[in-house]
């Protein structure tokens, strides 16, 4: 009897199978049921905390190149020319910028999206978003360039900064010349003092050596305080934004919102 | 007409390269698939012979059963990189000259005797009469067959077993 | 009008099967042996098939083929099953080497 | 002379087209089935408009498109591919198998019943024919694969031919079955004998000819039209019986050393033989170019006929494919259980039912 009963198990479990098949046939392009996007059309909102593309606000930049040190497989190169007494404006927050950045580049063919560049970041201008679209034809193109100067005008700049160093060489030099002659009457002076005061008391130094010790420490611990309140603050900061974002994309998007729920639902129900 | 004259030739003449093949290449497994081809012509020589059914039948054993395999049996016997079938030059020239004969006689009756050949005329619905010729004058040679096939059929896999694990079973 | 003579088919035939002959003499391994006896089965059935369009007998020498083809289907299942077989005792499909028989 | 020339060069011609846009529209609609069973879209972006933009070097459009184009495309790309052959390959052979398997498939549209008179060969045996010259397309397979010099290759054809000789004995039982109802093996034939309403179908037992006896072969009919339908499955190596490609063990079966032009013919003559396949089953149990209703017949429309067989064709095609990505893959030794335990059992207690009919009732 367990052959006619294998049959009749055989069409009812197919036709179960079927019927499940068919209502997920019925069921796309209604508001439910398709899972997937039309990828170059329409894309998603990659998730909050996120870390997909790296960018640089390059007017914000002052080429401290800590981004650089920190990041675990060298992927920013930064090459930075001295800029002139006000040449360049100073950043958002106030911070005086001294470098021209004719090289920033990141290859985000190398990246590994830790994000630890950002953290670094004295002005805030590294920073990661969720901008996912990569594609490129060539490997080279992942190679993003944030510098804000075209080839000319860094050599330009160069030649410039060429021209401010050697001047300044020179007021150095003029400098160096000055202050050696000055040294040399100074300690011809001293020399002579020294003669003059040949044979006088000598315990003196022994106090003067322990006050530094003593002033050096509290001056430490207030700059350990200072890097604590940075950190703090960046912390603080990436919490908003992701919040500000959150909001953004409910206000554009509701109805996506709504599709993605009821397909969690389906998902729930199927398992 | 010229046409169907041209047709035959073609077919005749893949028949017989096909056959040269089978017989003459190095390779079995060429040989092998010359062979499909080979019945594969046979079967159009028989739509020249007014016998569809034939034909059909032709292809339907020959091509798509025995073909099958025979090609079968090569890949389980051989190694599979390995498929050239060495001659023996003495049998070549035995064997050539026994077949040369035979060719020649056949050659010689076929134009010697006088055939007593009449027009061939088409036979409507010829799987109907075959049929009918299998249920009144054939009736024991079909019979017959059946249970030849079936012995056949039992034969071979008796034979085919893996002589002796499987028969303790 | 060459499709229309029966000496056509009998010389094709012929051919096929003194192809065939020469096969089974010359071959050594048992498959190409088999091929070898299908062409000659094949001429004999060009041959009835023949016969059965050219001479007035009817249908019965297409019958008679179909006769040769249950044959020859059958023939080839049992002889490669006794080649499988030959396989596993000698590992070779040579007939030359199959000398069991011979004390 | 140069009519006979003409006429043949037509028929060829029309019957190249028929299995191109057969092979394109199938696969376009297998894609479309499989996405949605999947809860996908599937293809989207070609779409005619497109694909003529695109090769004329404008701009592409996005908007509007269901991808009707895909499988066109996707033939245009296969033919620009590199044509790859494997260095072991054995060359002669390897070429010669694509042409083959696809010779065997293009043959079959020949005596494929569409209408009365639109029947590129309407030979005397054409059911016969169809059998027999589709058992021609398992030596290409075995040569693909035999010429490939590649395990996979040699494993996946060994396993099709398998499977398709087996099921040649359930498909051919029972077809045998209709043949001896009708009593002809011309496909006209047997469609014209299910003339009429849809009751006269045999899938239905042909009731309207043969009167209210007639139902005793309903049952018949359907369980010969479900094993002809499985062992048609079988034989065109579709899911779930495609173990001879299965890809979590072979790659891709035979075919996995082809590239280019010649892995497109491989896959236009699958999807040929699907379209054979299903249009016998039309052919033989639904009627074949009657649409079941006898006033659409009769009303002597242009092009009824053809349009009503090819859409019967696809519904039972989107059935197979409905199957294929609902079951999953059945092993070798439950396949060859189905097929001789099961199918051959069935079909030949339907032959001798209708042997019993034949001879007794009528």
């Amino acid at each position: 009897m367990s052959y006619f009963g294998d049959i009749a198990k055989a069409v009812s479990t197919i036709s179960t199978g079927m019927k499940i098949t068919f209502a997920h046939f019925k069921n796309v392009g209604k508001n439910k049921g398709t899972f997937t996007t039309q990828y170059p059309k329409e894309t998603l909102t990659a998730p909050a905390f996120s870390r997909q593309q790296l960018h640089n606000n390059i007017d914000d930049c002052i080429g401290c190149k800590k981004c650089a040190m920190a990041c675990p497989v060298d992927c920013i190169d930064i090459v930075t020319v001295k800029a002139g007494a006000d040449e360049l404006s100073d950043c958002s927050d106030g911070t005086k910028r001294r470098l021209h950045l004719t090289v920033y580049d990141i290859d985000m063919a190398k990246c590994m999206f830790c994000g630890l560049c950002t953290y670094p970041c004295p002005t805030h201008c590294l920073t990661i978003n969720d901008d996912h679209n990569f594609i490129k034809f060539e490997r080279s193109e992942l190679k993003y360039k944030f510098s804000a100067y075209s080839p000319e005008d860094v050599v330009r700049i160069e030649k410039e900064a060429a021209e401010r160093e050697v001047i300044a060489k020179a007021e150095k030099a003029a400098k160096a010349k000055a202050k050696a002659e000055a040294a040399a009457k100074k300690k011809a002076a001293e020399v002579a003092k020294a003669k003059a005061e040949a044979e006088k008391v000598e315990t003196a130094p022994e106090p003067e050596k322990t006050e530094p010790k003593a002033k050096t420490e509290p001056v430490a611990k207030t700059q350990v305080e200072q890097v604590v309140e940075v950190k703090k603050e960046e912390v603080k900061l990436p919490v908003a934004e992701a919040k500000e974002n959150e909001a953004k994309a409910e206000e554009i998007k509701p109805t996506e919102d709504a599709s993605k729920e009821a397909n969690s639902d389906n998902e729930t129900k199927e398992s | 007409m010229v046409i169907a004259d041209f047709a035959f030739i073609l077919v005749a003449a893949f028949v017989l390269i096909c056959a040269c093949v089978v017989v003459f290449h190095n390779k079995i497994i060429y040989s092998a698939f010359a062979l499909l081809f080979c019945f594969f012509g046979v079967a159009g020589l028989y739509v020249f012979l007014n016998a569809e059914f034939l034909a059909g039948t032709q292809l339907l054993v020959y091509v798509g059963g025995i073909s099958v395999l025979i090609l079968f049996g090569i890949l389980l016997t051989k190694n599979i990189e390995d498929l050239t079938s060495k001659e023996v030059s003495t049998q070549k020239i035995f064997g050539g000259l026994i077949s040369v004969t035979f060719l020649g006689g056949l050659i010689y009756m076929v134009n010697s005797v006088d055939w007593k050949v009449s027009t061939p005329k088409p036979i409507e619905n010829s799987p109907v009469e075959i049929g009918k010729l299998f249920m009144s004058d054939f009736l024991i040679p079909f019979e017959i067959a059946g249970v030849l096939l079936l012995v056949a059929l039992i034969g071979a896999v008796v034979i085919g077993r893996d002589t002796d694990k499987d028969l303790e079973v | 009008m060459i499709y229309n003579q029966l000496e056509t088919y009998l010389v094709i035939s012929a051919i096929l099967f003194s192809l065939g002959l020469y096969a089974t003499f010359t071959r050594k391994n048992a498959i190409s042996i088999l091929m070898g006896v299908e062409l000659i089965l094949n001429a004999a059935c060009i041959n009835f098939v023949a016969f059965s369009n050219f001479v007035e007998i009817g249908l019965s020498g297409q019958v008679v083929t179909i006769f040769l083809i249950i044959l020859a289907a059958a023939e080839a299942a049992v002889a490669l099953a006794i080649v499988l077989h030959l396989y596993r005792h000698i590992q070779s499909v040579n007939v030359d080497e199959a000398t069991t028989l011979e004390g | 002379m140069d009519n006979i020339f003409l006429w043949i060069a037509i028929t060829l011609g029309a019957m190249v087209g028929l299995v191109s846009v057969v092979g394109i529209v199938s696969i376009y609609l297998e894609r479309k089935i499989s996405a949605f069973m999947q809860d996908r879209l599937g293809p989207m972006e070609v779409g005619f408009g497109s694909l003529v933009n695109a090769i004329a070097g404008k701009e592409v459009l996005r908007e509007g498109r269901i991808g009707l184009a895909q499988s066109l495309a996707d033939g245009l790309k296969l033919l620009q591919k590199e044509d790859i052959i494997p260095d072991g390959a054995d060359k002669f052979l390897f070429k010669l198998a694509p042409m083959i398997v696809f010779a065997g498939t293009f043959s079959t549209f020949a005596a494929l019943p569409l209408a009365e008179y639109f029947i590129p060969a309407d030979v005397n045996i054409g059911l016969f024919y169809i059998l027999a010259i589709s058992s021609f397309g398992v030596s290409g397979i075995l040569m693909a694969g035999w010429s490939s010099n590649n395990k996979w290759g040699l494993l996946g054809s060994l396993r099709s031919t398998a499977q398709m000789v087996s099921y040649e004995i359930p498909v051919g039982v029972s077809l045998v079955s209709i043949v001896m109802l009708t009593g002809t093996l011309s496909m006209k034939g047997i469609v014209v004998a299910q003339e009429g309403w849809f009751w006269n179908w045999h899938l239905f037992g042909a009731v309207g000819h043969h009167g209210l006896i007639g139902f005793v072969l309903l049952p018949m009919m359907v369980i010969n039209f479900i094993a002809y339908f499985i062992g048609s499955l079988a034989e065109t190596n579709r899911a779930p019986f495609d173990i001879p490609e299965a890809e979590s063990e072979l790659v891709a079966g035979y075919h996995t050393e082809y590239t280019g032009m010649r892995f497109a013919i491989f896959f236009l003559a699958e999807y040929g033989a699907i379209f054979v396949g299903n249009a016998i089953a039309v052919a033989l149990f639904l009627g074949g170019w009657y649409s079941g209703i006898p006033a659409i017949d009769q009303a002597n429309i242009p092009g009824i006929a053809p349009l009503v067989f090819i859409l019967k064709t696809f519904v039972l095609i989107f059935v197979v494919m409905w199957i294929r990505w609902t079951l999953p893959r059945l092993r070798v030794d439950q396949l060859m259980t189905l097929c001789w335990k099961y199918l051959i059992p069935f079909t030949l207690f339907t032959f001798f039912s209708v042997a019993i009919y034949k001879v007794f009732i009528v």
